[in-house]
């Protein structure tokens, strides 16, 4: 399973904070599981769309669209911090 | 040493602590973040309608961590520092409470002041912290401030 | 507000007093010196016996004042500062007793750093105070650092 | 009179913290007073001969050798400070 955390506006964007999906030969980057979370939920479709990208984690560091992800991963999607 | 707590936290204890664990310390840099009524608005120019009532830090629970200890730790590669202590609360909180300590001890107050004002810029651009803002008249999610990235950029190489 | 005085100052009371006159402050900076066993080499490479025991802190009274408060208000005209408090000790004192309190409040860090920064700066070169050193070797007045005048480089604009 | 203050290196190396000098029309600047401290004492002779010139005030306030004095001022002779 890949897990998939979303934080702040965009936890309460998509309405609820949590995904989990099958992994698969399919997802194996950051990139392609963005293609396939708007390819099946309208509202992750209109957040990958929008001019503000979210930011990228994967297993709690910062990542790319290019960043591997494999089975067991946590990917997270968050807006730009505000903490401090 | 680093904490993410719901906790408030007293500066004269972490000042006695970190002064105690800096042996010879020339210097200590104490700062602390608190929360403004007028929030986060570059020109300070909101209308008291906005005036915030209380706020909500969420965070995400374990990169936090990680983020911090490693703000932490390039402060301690970059500065002879003979100690560091970071707080930074979560959870909701209201006008006029901390948010964030960060305390750097070391020989000599440039080093100090340096990395106090690092990590300060790291953490408020670096650490997954998100701040939701209740006013009177909506709750929103505070933006984040084009003057914080760009602070970033003067610790670059 | 400042003070020149023999007797030991209070973090906490001075960041509370500050946190309460400074109303709607996002950021303290509360800066301490500390008297340091090993003191004031650039090289930080003292023999053993050099160490310090004590520190006698000489100054002008009168124009030490003068100056102080012309450094706050310098201060205060160049970065929008909610509160300045200053402290500087004189006579007699030991490893690891606070020298000199700065603390700065605003709505912003940056200005809290910077003139924080700034009076520290000019405090080191600017206000009348001496420092001799006696160690179980000998007593000698502490030579002015050039890193401290050159320091005072970074304000000119 | 024109009272004469010295601190720190400079007080120990004249042996007092102070001296009181009769105003006069030859004592108008700094310069002049200490032309006239040099001529009538030898420890004041070596320090304005040293490559370590000692900063001057004029009433608690910086000065410079050209900088004006008159009676019932307050002159102060020291080294480079080293608070904070």
């Amino acid at each position: 399973m890949i897990t998939v955390l979303y934080f702040a506006s965009i936890r309460e964007h998509m309405g609820r904070g949590e995904d989990q999906l099958e992994a698969s030969e399919d997802l194996t980057t950051v990139a392609a599981l963005i293609r396939y979370l708007s390819e099946t939920d309208s509202s992750f479709s209109e957040l990958s769309q929008s001019p503000n990208q979210p930011l990228i984690s994967v297993n709690q560091i910062f990542a790319e669209t290019s960043s591997p992800v494999s089975d067991g991963d946590e990917v997270g999607f968050f807006p730009p911090m505000t903490g401090g | 040493m680093i904490s993410v707590q719901t906790e408030d936290f007293d500066v004269e204890a972490e000042y006695a602590a970190l002064r105690h664990r800096a042996s010879d310390a020339g210097a200590i840099v104490l700062f602390t973040g608190l929360v403004r009524e007028l929030y986060d608005t570059e020109s300070d120019d909101l209308e008291g309608s906005d005036k915030t009532e209380r706020l909500f830090l969420e965070h995400y629970p374990g990169m936090t961590e990680k983020q911090v200890e490693s703000i932490s730790q390039q402060a301690l590669k970059r500065w002879p520092l003979l100690g560091v202590r970071i707080i930074h609360r979560i959870g909701e909180l209201y006008p006029g409470d901390k948010i964030v300590l960060v305390a750097t001890a070391s020989r000599h107050r440039q080093a100090a002041f340096e990395s106090a004002d690092f990590i300060m810029d790291f953490l408020k651009s670096r650490a997954p912290f998100w701040k939701k803002q209740t006013s009177l008249s909506e709750s929103r999610w505070i933006e984040s401030r084009r003057s914080d990235t760009d602070a970033l950029k003067r610790w670059q190489e």
